[in-house]
């Protein structure tokens, strides 16, 4: 029974981990601007598309670390273009116009792909098979949630023991509170995003190593199902985002297992309803209340 | 002027409209792009108005606009497919489990009806949440339904996740502008009501209009499923303006696109949204088309322009109206006799001002 | 002895750690004005909050015109959390209602921080507020089969701007009227559910003094003319001396002080209160 | 005097442009972009190969020059309406494609409209045809290529179990692997279906599906974009059974995917490159490969390399059909070029086609192909008809 279970846990906590990198960017900035990012999943899709095109022109040494600097560069544009002149806006502006930039980076991507699915790159060591009791996989299933956890215990002590994290931690606690207080709330924002967008380029390349196929709109669904584990965990809680995101993709893969394979997205969204009713702030969640 | 002439007014413009709308027809070929805008903007029309009834209106920002309207789609299709053809139809699934076919009038007030049951269903939970929860959670729901409405043990009702066709279409242009035209003249004489002054009300500021005995929970219900309920039947009329019909095609990107057309209309403006509506269509299917296809001027190729290019322009164009124009066309403004009266006053000097 | 309108007994309203109120009796008769005063941050606006349904007390009782409308007792977490008295004075089934309920059943607010409906005109501020009272349902309004009620709901509106003067105004938007004109509107919209009881939160805040003159007689006006009781939250002490029968003094979520306005201000514990002179006692009664 | 003349030159101008310049519009219906755009672009060339070899046709005693209209449905049946719609607005006779069943469904009933003939040329599914007067097709259909390949895995590779996964929402999947089903039941196989949603990218709990249940064949009828993931995955997953497919399979996509691999694809199509019995096949795949090395871009679109596929083959077929029906119809009229079609007959490249009563060609010959996993090439296996089903 286990090694029939088996291999399906592994899948679950592969992409658990997956999962995980990139809800940590949606809980950060849901903790700070109050905003569901939209364009985050997209975000992790161009850092697909940029391995696709720069590793064709040079060496993978060379080719990872730019990638990871031009996903952190085009989070932090998006940031500083799409939402920072909303700051002022009601929300509904701001979420629309993350749902605006994500339409826009998805067409973009269309058009510059041609709207062809591209072959990812083989990385090396990372996409080699191995086995394991019952099962036959490649080595970043296992990397993945090791990786994972050590990037989030970084993030978790650059938040707790930094000076930057302190100002986070201002922020995402009273916005114009920590403004008063002299915190300058534009570089604390960008801080996250950049922060956000790296998670999500290490995210990418571990993703993509799994899944080697890479179209404009592929981010959408695992970029909504991080959300939903950033919900689940209790949004603004990173810890709370790693454990939803580690449930999500393990849940996923057991009904999988057990055939109910149409149900595998609609399942994410009944277990994010299931939450927002029984315990609204989630897992880890704090409890907020409106001043009248 | 008086409230009796300014319906009368408005109404005889409606009439012109539809005149217009029946020349056009009669004087362009039936193949003529502007014969689809006009009957695609139509229909866009009510589906955005009715979106706009719950997030301009009543200030719920709610996501699941398309899982409504492919709830009424289906509900369409399946009740109006005639029995001859349903062997053909659900060729997997032995003609499917319904021998009965009703008329089509039927059929699409029955969309309506089921969109607006399920959203009475859905809005018994979700309508406690706040904004953005509740917006993710009304996205899940889609998702949700069309995965059900896909699942392959409902086949024989559904047909599975694959295409419904050969139920009763439309041919005259007319046709969707009329039925948008009553829907959306519902829908605007609700807004005028003192139900519309309740939505209002709570969009500006629910503390206040829970304090002014406005009960939040059922007002904010009642917006939903009449939106639902309008959704569902532009939802019917979707596809009996394609023909065919597709659980895949009604995904969380379908009522991002609505949700833009409301935006650069102006939330909380019907006439806006209509505009917007017939733009919106227009562009993607007509206007910017050329953008789509390589050019020549002599032997120069125009650079940038192949398949693609067009969606990155418009969606450019779209990041500039939310970005700089957050108002919209219209901002809340209504494009009728009221408003363009009230416009010329304010552009042609003070001298009209008390007439 | 004319007959209670408005009772509350023993009310603790506690967040997390936190007693906002604590063990608050008041008790409030037909036709009178009361006042509610207490320095900053005392938990008058808590108080309010929790008579007409914004927030559910921890502990205690609210009846109006003798039925209760609230009634709580600690629970659930709150039982260990609970630090405040009579936590077995209420065990049956809490009784809670929403603010529109209450609405309903006679109690109308006015807020502290003005709460106009931004993107309507004055007209139509006052005009939502009679939806409380229709007959109409959301089918015969839209197809105006209510065309007899629409019109009374116009009347009653337009009357009622005309006792504030602000008929002249009506077409305008309401967060376009001065500071003034929009706490009256509050008011009007306020009186436009019908109400028996208005609680009124710092109706003269940033008034000046002859504004806040005028203020007192209009209260005192639609006090008689609409048969009102009328409790209010009030930092300007010459208003509050002059138009109330009672006032009720809170200081930290508890009772200090009750009486009529001479009582009230040679009370000694009010001045203390007030003027801040035993610290070590406040933060007792604070803790 | 001097205007006169400028009158009269201009006229003569327009007269000659006007005779000369006679064009007829052919539509062709293909996706460029999304899940089966590869696919797409591939039977385009086949058209615009056809076309490079006939640009023109006489019609009624006129010689026409013929335009093609390329628009891109994007594999999605919401945006094949409106590009059905651009077709009719420009006023094509007839209409090629498309590479896909679901678009092409939702494609003709536009077409149907309009009255505006259609011919398909690797769409598969009975449905097309049968639910549309205004169809036609060049190619064989799936209850024919799945009992192919039912009897492929029955009989070569005695298989008793089979593992079918089809993609949600795929008309041309869903509809295959269900006649798959159905005729691999009838040999006495038994078998476990599973659907996957558009756009999964994370195939491995299917493949330990197959594992767990024991299966000894697996049939994933589906695009190329999510075929290349089946292999990568079933590769990693150690999977020994064949992993089998139809006729999209058969894409430098799956080549690339299968490259270094060990593991068994199969796929059965419409057309093999090696097979010489026919000249006029021959002539095609020497002709159609010089094009493809003479032009870089076309190569490009074919994948980078000038392996002929078999859709580029049904479109060449669909293109002449469509010249033959044209003359035929004597008339440029759409309606008349519909009435002409059903009795055109044409001995095509991928064989003989002439069309039943649903608008069928009548075709009983399926090739079966091995991807390589060393040369990246596709290897012969066998053709199968349906005289050999018995």
């Amino acid at each position: 029974m286990f090694d029939k279970i088996f291999p399906y846990l592994l899948a679950g906590v592969s992409v658990g981990g997956q999962y995980a990198l990139i809800a940590v960017g949606y809980t950060m900035v849901y903790g700070i601007l109050r905003l569901i990012n939209f364009a985050h999943g997209d975000i992790f899709t161009a850092a697909g598309f940029f391995m696709v095109y720069i590793s064709a022109t040079m060496p993978l040494y060379l080719a990872i670390p730019l990638v990871t600097v031009l996903t952190v560069a085009l989070g932090f544009t998006v940031e500083r273009v799409a939402y920072k002149p909303l700051r002022t806006a009601p929300r509904m502006s701001i979420m629309i116009s993350a749902i605006g930039v994500s339409y826009l980076l998805q067409n973009l991507m269309w058009y510059i792909t041609g709207g062809l699915a591209k072959q990812y790159p083989v990385l090396p060591w990372i996409s080699d098979s191995i086995t394991l009791g019952s099962a036959s996989t490649k080595v970043v299933t296992i990397v993945t949630p090791i990786l994972t956890i050590v990037l989030v215990t970084a993030l978790v002590m650059l938040i707790q023991r930094t000076k930057i994290g302190m100002a986070m931690r201002a922020v995402s606690k009273d916005f114009e509170t920590a403004e008063l207080m002299g915190i300058k709330i534009n570089s604390v924002i960008s801080t996250t995003f950049i922060i956000g967008s790296f998670l999500a380029a290490v995210g990418s390349m571990l993703y993509f190593t799994n899944y080697t196929t890479v179209t404009p709109t592929i981010g959408a669904m695992p970029g909504l199902k991080a959300f939903v584990a950033a919900v689940f965990g209790g949004i603004g809680s990173i810890p709370g985002a790693v454990v939803g995101a580690f449930i999500i993709g393990i849940a996923e893969n057991l009904i999988r297992a057990m055939g109910y394979t149409t149900f595998s997205d609609a399942f994410t969204f009944a277990l994010l309803i299931l939450i927002l009713l029984v315990k609204p702030t989630g897992l880890f969640g704090e409890k907020t209340s409106e001043k009248v | 002027m008086k409230k009796n002439t300014k319906t009368i007014v408005n109404l005889v413009l409606l009439a012109l409209l539809f005149l217009a709308v029946w020349v056009i027809e009669r004087t362009s070929s039936a193949s003529s792009m502007l014969i689809t805008v006009l009957k695609k903007g139509a229909i866009y029309a009510l589906i955005a108005v009715s979106m706009n009834l719950l997030n301009g209106f009543t200030g719920l920002f709610s996501l699941g606009q398309a899982g409504f309207m492919l709830v009424g789609a289906y509900t369409y299709a399946v009740l109006t497919i005639p029995v001859a053809k349903r062997v053909a139809v659900y060729q997997m699934y032995a003609g499917g489990a319904i021998h009965f076919q009703l008329p089509w009038l039927v059929g699409i007030l029955l969309a309506g009806a089921v969109a607006a049951l399920f959203a009475a269903l859905i809005g018994y939970p979700v309508l406690r949440l706040k904004s953005d929860y509740l917006a993710i959670a009304t996205l899940g729901f889609a998702e949700i339904i069309r995965a059900i409405i896909q699942y392959e043990k409902l086949g024989p009702i559904t047909n599975g996740s694959l295409l419904l066709k050969t139920y009763p279409t439309f041919k005259s242009t007319l046709f969707p502008f009329a039925a948008a035209a009553i829907c959306i003249g519902i829908i605007v004489l609700l807004i005028n009501s003192t139900y519309g002054r309740a939505f209002k009300a709570i969009r500006d500021d629910e503390i206040a209009a829970e304090a002014m005995g406005i009960n939040l929970f059922r007002h904010k219900q009642m917006a939903f499923i009449i939106s639902s309920f309008f959704a569902g039947v532009g939802g019917a009329l979707l596809a009996m303006y394609q023909g065919t019909l597709q659980a895949n095609a009604f995904k969380a990107a379908m009522t991002y696109e609505i949700l833009l057309i409301v935006v650069i209309g102006g939330m909380g403006s019907v006439t806006g949204s209509v505009l917007a509506s017939f733009l919106f269509i227009a562009c993607s299917e007509w206007w910017l088309r050329f953008l789509d296809a390589e050019q020549f001027i002599g032997s120069f190729q125009v650079p940038l322009l192949r398949s693609g290019f067009r969606m990155v322009v418009f969606s450019v164009v779209i990041m500039i109206v939310v970005l700089f124009f957050r108002r919209g066309i219209m901002g809340d403004k209504e494009f009728d006799v009221e408003g363009i009266s009230k416009w010329c006053r304010r552009k042609f000097g003070k001298g009209g001002a008390k007439a | 002895m004319s007959e209670n309108v408005l009772h509350v007994e023993n009310i603790t309203m506690q967040f997390g750690g936190v007693v906002a109120i604590n063990n608050l009796s008041m008790d409030i008769n037909k036709g009178e004005i009361v006042a509610l005063i207490g320095p900053n941050g005392a938990g008058k606006t808590t108080a309010f909050n929790c008579v007409t349904g914004v927030y559910e007390p921890t502990n205690g009782l609210v009846s109006f015109n003798g039925e209760v409308i609230v009634r709580n007792h600690p629970s659930g977490k709150m039982k260990k959390l609970y630090a405040g008295q009579n936590a077995d004075k209420y065990p049956e089934k809490p009784v809670s209602h929403t603010p529109d309920q209450i609405t309903r059943r006679g109690i109308a607010r006015t807020f502290q921080n003005i709460r106009l409906f931004k993107s309507q005109s004055v007209f139509n501020n006052v005009l939502i507020a009679t939806h409380l009272r229709r007959t109409s349902n959301v089918f015969t309004a839209t197809f105006r089969l209510n065309a007899r009620e629409e019109k009374r709901m116009r009347e009653e509106t337009l009357e009622l701007l005309k006792i504030v003067g602000l008929d002249g105004l009506k077409d305008e938007l309401a967060t376009s009227l001065p500071y003034g004109q929009q706490r009256r509107l509050e008011i009007v919209r306020a009186l436009a559910t019908k109400p028996k009881l208005l609680l009124l939160d710092e109706p003269a805040a940033g008034m000046n003094p002859q504004e806040t003159d005028e203020l007192g007689q209009f209260i005192c006006q639609i006090k008689d003319r609409f048969d009102l009781t009328v409790f209010l939250i009030e930092h300007h002490m010459n208003l509050v001396m002059d138009i109330s029968d009672r006032i009720y003094v809170i200081d930290f979520g508890k009772q200090i002080a009750e009486g009529t306005p001479a009582e009230v201000q040679n009370n000694p514990a009010v001045i203390a209160a007030y003027l801040g002179v035993d610290e070590s006692e406040e933060k007792e009664a604070g803790a | 005097m001097k205007k006169v003349l400028a009158i009269v030159l201009a006229m003569m101008l327009v007269l000659c442009s006007a005779a000369m310049a006679e064009t007829v519009k052919i539509g062709v219906f293909e996706p460029a972009s999304g899940d089966n755009g590869a696919g797409g672009k591939q039977e385009v060339l086949g058209i615009e190969y056809a076309n490079s070899l006939t640009p023109t046709v006489e019609i009624g005693g006129t010689t026409y020059d013929v335009e093609l209209v390329v628009v891109d449905n994007q594999s999605q049946t919401d945006k094949a309406v409106s590009a059905a719609q651009t077709l009719a607005s420009e006023g094509v006779s007839i209409v090629l494609g498309s590479y896909g069943s679901g678009v092409s469904m939702a494609g003709g009933d536009v077409f149907a409209e309009h009255q505006i003939p259609a011919i398909g040329c690797s769409c598969t599914n009975p449905s097309v045809t049968l639910l549309c007067d205004y169809y036609w097709r060049v190619c064989f259909l799936d209850p024919f290529q799945g009992t192919v390949m039912a009897n492929f895995a029955k009989e070569e590779k005695g298989a008793t179990k089979a593992y079918v996964l089809t993609q949600l929402g795929d008309d041309y999947s869903t509809g295959l692997g269900f006649y798959f089903q159905q005729a691999f039941e009838a040999l006495g196989g038994e078998v476990v279906a599973e659907t996957f949603n558009e756009g999964n990218s994370d195939f491995t709990a299917f493949v330990t599906k197959a594992m767990n249940e024991g299966c000894d064949f697996m049939f994933a009828p589906s695009s190329t974009t999510s075929a290349s993931l089946i292999i990568d995955q079933a590769a990693s997953a150690n999977v020994t059974f064949p992993v089998t497919a139809g006729d999209t399979w058969e894409s430098s996509v799956i080549l690339d995917a299968a490259k270094g691999k060990n593991l068994e694809v199969y796929c059965s199509t419409f057309f093999d490159e090696k097979d010489e019995s026919s000249t006029v096949a021959a002539e095609f795949v020497s002709g159609f490969k010089g094009w493809l090395n003479a032009n870089p871009d076309k190569m490009t679109n074919n994948g980078g390399n000038d392996i002929v596929a078999a859709v580029s083959a049904l479109g060449f077929d669909a293109y002449n059909v469509a010249i033959e029906a044209l003359k035929a119809a004597g008339s440029t009229d759409s309606q008349a070029v519909a009435e002409a079609l059903p009795a055109v007959t044409l001995d095509g490249v991928t064989g003989s086609i002439s069309f039943d009563e649903n608008g069928d060609a009548k075709k009983d010959m399926a090739y079966i192909k091995q991807a390589n996993n060393e040369t990246g090439a596709f290897d012969f296996i066998k053709t199968q008809s349906v005289a050999d089903l018995g």
